[in-house]
């Protein structure tokens, strides 16, 4: 009978990804082997020092979370403002649904006075765009989704 | 009066800021790393923005972020609190700028004073006493016995340009002077490739006291008296006490009567601190800092001033209204300062809080961002809470400081509330009687016994 | 100085009590019921006493019981605090003839002031004002009219035997007297089986204003200015401030100065509180509480006086050591209660704190004995916290309680915090504007929209 | 039929993988055999407000509690001063292994200098006693089982 291996590191890197997704629970199989790691219900009291925000207690990521946790979707380099075009006016850099050239502009982010072009990270279409044109912005936000 | 402000700061400094902002009815902006999107004053803050990533230098330290959160939410001025870019003038000249008020002195202040050197020269011509030495490097010609003499034995040979202990000798009498010349000098040769050492008045065990200051920049200018923070580690205070159990009334009055002087000729704005190291009688500037303290909670206490108020005050063009002799000191404050680290080792222990009560009762404030569940990030300072106590007397705050000592529960993480507690134990502590190097020792020896 | 006190009550007093002891290096018994065995009180004393089920009357009001916990913990004195049989003046004498110190009034003092027909006697005797009227019931011969007259319109008529409301009625002028005495009459006869009224002269709007007394009982005695105590609900009140917003200077000094006169010469020792109703500018005498009240922190901010240290002081025999002279009024200071209550419906709530966490920062007093997990019993009165703020003037007061309450954090049960938030926004509150009708008005209104 | 064979071993590293990422709960499976452990959380945070007591976390009731629930343990209806004897140097009123008759008295709780006889609220035979003469005791303290 083959001795069970147990591969500690496989369970430490899903844990890692508990806390990083923030998850609470894993299940991951190949024809060999399955895993399952779970870490209860954060506790509630995370959000102590404040009447709970609206959506507390809903277990769910919010939308942004979800976006900004999904590979396809460039997320804000900087704070700043977000313009989806070169120019009042002119037509947007890009549409939902048009096919993107890795290094084309996306939208331009207007930071200290100082236009920032931000280019696709690699060619696909373009999914779902996340801002409006003259947008805040924060580090971080959801721009837009390219597959 | 501003209509919103933001706070280009983190931790408890920012938890505090939001609540003057409140209490003046001002809106808050809270500018934030990743790392804090779950921190107390963000989620306090009427307003929130995500800066950048944990690293300080993309993100507290990042000036373009910040001045475009600034931009994006439309507010009219900047508190940089303590720390991070509080005493970096040419991001408070780019503040100005941009349009917004920049809620702290005159870049030029934080400027002079922000170069060690240029600020001794500033505050010698101010009138401010300061560690007497030579003028410059001493070369083999000068008379160094003349000199060491005027100044005073015991004297410090110092490699010019040294630091960190390395190429410093003391010469306790005229008969030690060559030696500790030529040691000092050969241990600047090695370790800094420079030979030229200063020559400068050595103080064996002073008190680091300091001065708060509050200027409107329109003429007015008080003193809230002293703060005794002698209680350092590796120049980290640990505990501050005011007024100092080491000085009376006529030498505050006498250094503060000084200070008001040079700071009325400055012209300084907003709070500020002289920071003084103080032996036998006499006082000797050190350094000025251009910004609030950490410790500013216990000049508030003895004084019923509300520093970070006035500072918001006098940043929206108000006066002071008021001059020194309605200054009144009044009764005795401790500040405790709660870090999160191993009260023996000081090993940084980040984590989460499993369990938070802080001490309630009279005369007890804490200035804390902690609360249960929060996660502190491995990123940032171990400060995590400030615990204030106030007293009539020294004895009945001393007395206060134990009990809300006992009272206070941090679960999760290690904390140096032990070290505390066992400070409050000690009878120099208890009277008063330490200088700059005693808590070195109270944990040196602790950790043997 | 005592060495061990027994703290005779529960809840946030019991904290407040052994957080004063603590302070004095006094060590504290804690004697509770089986309900309040995890309660935090418990949890900090140095030693606590179990003495019996949770119903008061065998535990927190048995005399037996907590005399023998005295007797089995060798204290030397105990401390009855608020409520339960802190005004019991046969248990103040027990507790002196089983040899322990009471911290307390004389127990004669406590037991004249107990009896409301006996305090107004004594009161008067001692020069205090109190609401004019017959001195007896008014019978057919008496000449009503003079009497009428001579108490000043508006006069109520009220049943000798009565009480809730009923044969109670108004008489605004001379014209309405004959009806309201035959009203009041015939609603006694009614009602109570007998149709003997009193007359008295009638308050519309009055304040509650309570003045707070401390005397040592050897000749000392000095108050600590007014607190106004007018929000009340159904008798309970909901907050106090100090200063009245009502009162200036002289009036405060005249009914001081009258008030501390009588109280020399009754000799009273320990705190306690004259309330009075307060309108157009005459205090009328209600009753004297004889022991520490729930809201004495206000009075201990803007004094700085702290009032159970200075209880425990002079039941040890001190001298109070200074005079009226010497107490400065300072700043303003509020509290608020906050009872585990439904905040529109008042209805009790009690249960388990999921989440707990206390405001901070500068001018914040929390007296609270929750905790995070701590199970507020369902048999006990509901007042679970006073938050308490100072500021420098009324309106910085105001800000830092907004402030304060933004941050306050208890869940798992209904809290009334959600009522002071509304408190905190209506005119009326802050412009100090309203009276002993107010808040029921507020709460009623506020319950119709 | 194989026996089977606990790897009691892979159980214990499993469980200090809990310990160790802060999971309350991993399953393991290959296709020979599959581990689930699980650590369901103790809220630390009952005993917030001190210094967890000696005995925090011991899901185990005191011995005290253990004896007070115990329905054959007389507990004190007072808080006073017990004795188990009617006067000094007097032999006790029971001993350990006696026979007890309903009402006959167990010993002696004084209060306010009075003397209050506890009597056998049943017959039976006394297993244990928990106080010692002169010993303080509070409401509801285990003093004495009769079986």
């Amino acid at each position: 009978m083959p001795k069970f291996s147990l591969d500690a590191a496989l369970v430490r890197q899903l844990a890692g990804l508990l806390d990083e997704t923030g998850l609470t629970e894993i299940e991951y199989a190949t024809s060999d082997v399955r895993v399952r790691v779970v870490r209860q219900g954060v506790p509630i009291s995370v959000t102590a020092p404040l009447a709970p925000p609206p959506n507390a207690g809903a277990p769910a990521a919010t939308p942004a979370e979800q976006a900004a946790s999904n590979p396809d979707t460039v997320t804000s380099p900087m704070v700043g403002t977000a313009y989806l075009s070169p120019e009042p006016g002119a037509r947007p850099f890009v549409n939902i649904g048009d096919t993107v050239r890795q290094g084309q502009t996306l939208l331009i982010i207007e930071a200290m006075k100082v236009m920032n072009p931000l280019p696709a990270p690699k060619s696909g279409v373009v999914r779902q765009i996340f801002v409006r044109d003259g947008q805040p912005v924060e580090f971080g936000e959801p721009l837009i989704c390219v597959e | 009066m501003f209509e919103k402000i933001l706070i280009a700061n983190r931790g408890e400094i920012a938890l505090r800021i939001h609540r003057a902002c409140r209490e003046l009815g001002i809106q808050t902006v809270a500018v934030h790393s990743t790392a804090d999107a779950d921190a107390m004053h963000v989620r306090l803050a009427d307003e929130s923005v995500c800066i950048g990533p944990p690293a300080p230098r993309q993100s507290y330290l990042n000036i373009p972020a910040i001045l475009s959160a600034a931009t994006i939410t439309g507010v009219d001025a900047i508190h940089p609190g303590v720390g991070f870019l509080a005493e970096n003038a040419d991001f408070a000249e780019m503040v100005q700028e941009h349009g917004f008020t920049w809620i702290g002195p005159e870049p030029e202040h934080i400027r002079v004073m922000g170069d060690k050197i240029a600020a001794k020269r500033k505050v010698i011509e101010l009138g401010l006493p300061t560690v007497p030495g030579s003028d410059g490097p001493v070369g083999p010609d000068d008379d160094v016995a003349a000199l060491a003499a005027s100044l005073g034995y015991p004297v410090l040979v110092k490699a010019a340009g040294g630091g960190g202990g390395k190429g410093m000798k003391v010469a306790h009498g005229p008969e030690d002077l060559d030696q500790a010349l030529s040691l000092a000098r050969s241990e600047a040769k090695a370790f800094f490739g420079n030979d030229m050492v200063y020559l400068e008045k050595f103080l064996g065990k002073p008190r680091h006291i300091e001065l708060q200051i509050l200027g409107d920049g329109q003429g007015g200018v008080i003193h809230l008296g002293e703060r005794d923070c002698s209680l350092q580690r590796r120049h980290q205070k640990l505990l501050e006490e005011a007024p100092s159990p080491a000085l009376n009334a006529e030498e505050r009055a006498a250094i503060g009567a000084r200070a008001l002087e040079a700071m009325r000729t400055l012209g300084y704005r907003s709070a500020g601190t002289l920071e003084f190291l103080y032996e036998d009688g006499h006082f000797y500037f050190i350094e000025m800092n251009t910004r609030l303290q950490v410790e500013h909670p216990v000049s508030e206490w003895i004084t019923g001033i509300d520093l970070v108020r006035e500072q918001i005050r006098i940043a929206a063009g108000g006066r002071l209204g008021f001059g020194q002799e309605d200054v009144r000191f009044q009764g005795h404050a401790i500040e405790v300062r709660i870090n999160a680290e191993h009260p023996e080792t000081f090993v940084p222990s980040p984590g989460r809080i499993s369990d938070y009560h802080a001490p309630g009762g009279p005369g007890v404030r804490v200035d804390s961002h902690l609360y249960q569940g929060y996660r502190i990030p491995p990123t940032y300072d171990s400060l995590v809470s400030k615990l204030i106590v106030y007293g009539a007397t020294r004895n009945e705050c001393l007395m206060r400081l134990r009990r809300a000592l006992e009272e206070y529960v941090i679960g999760g993480i290690e904390t140096t509330i032990p070290l505390h507690r066992k400070l409050i134990q000690a009878p120099d502590f208890l009277n008063g009687d330490y200088d700059i190097h005693w808590l070195e020792r109270f944990v040196a020896g602790d950790r043997a016994a």
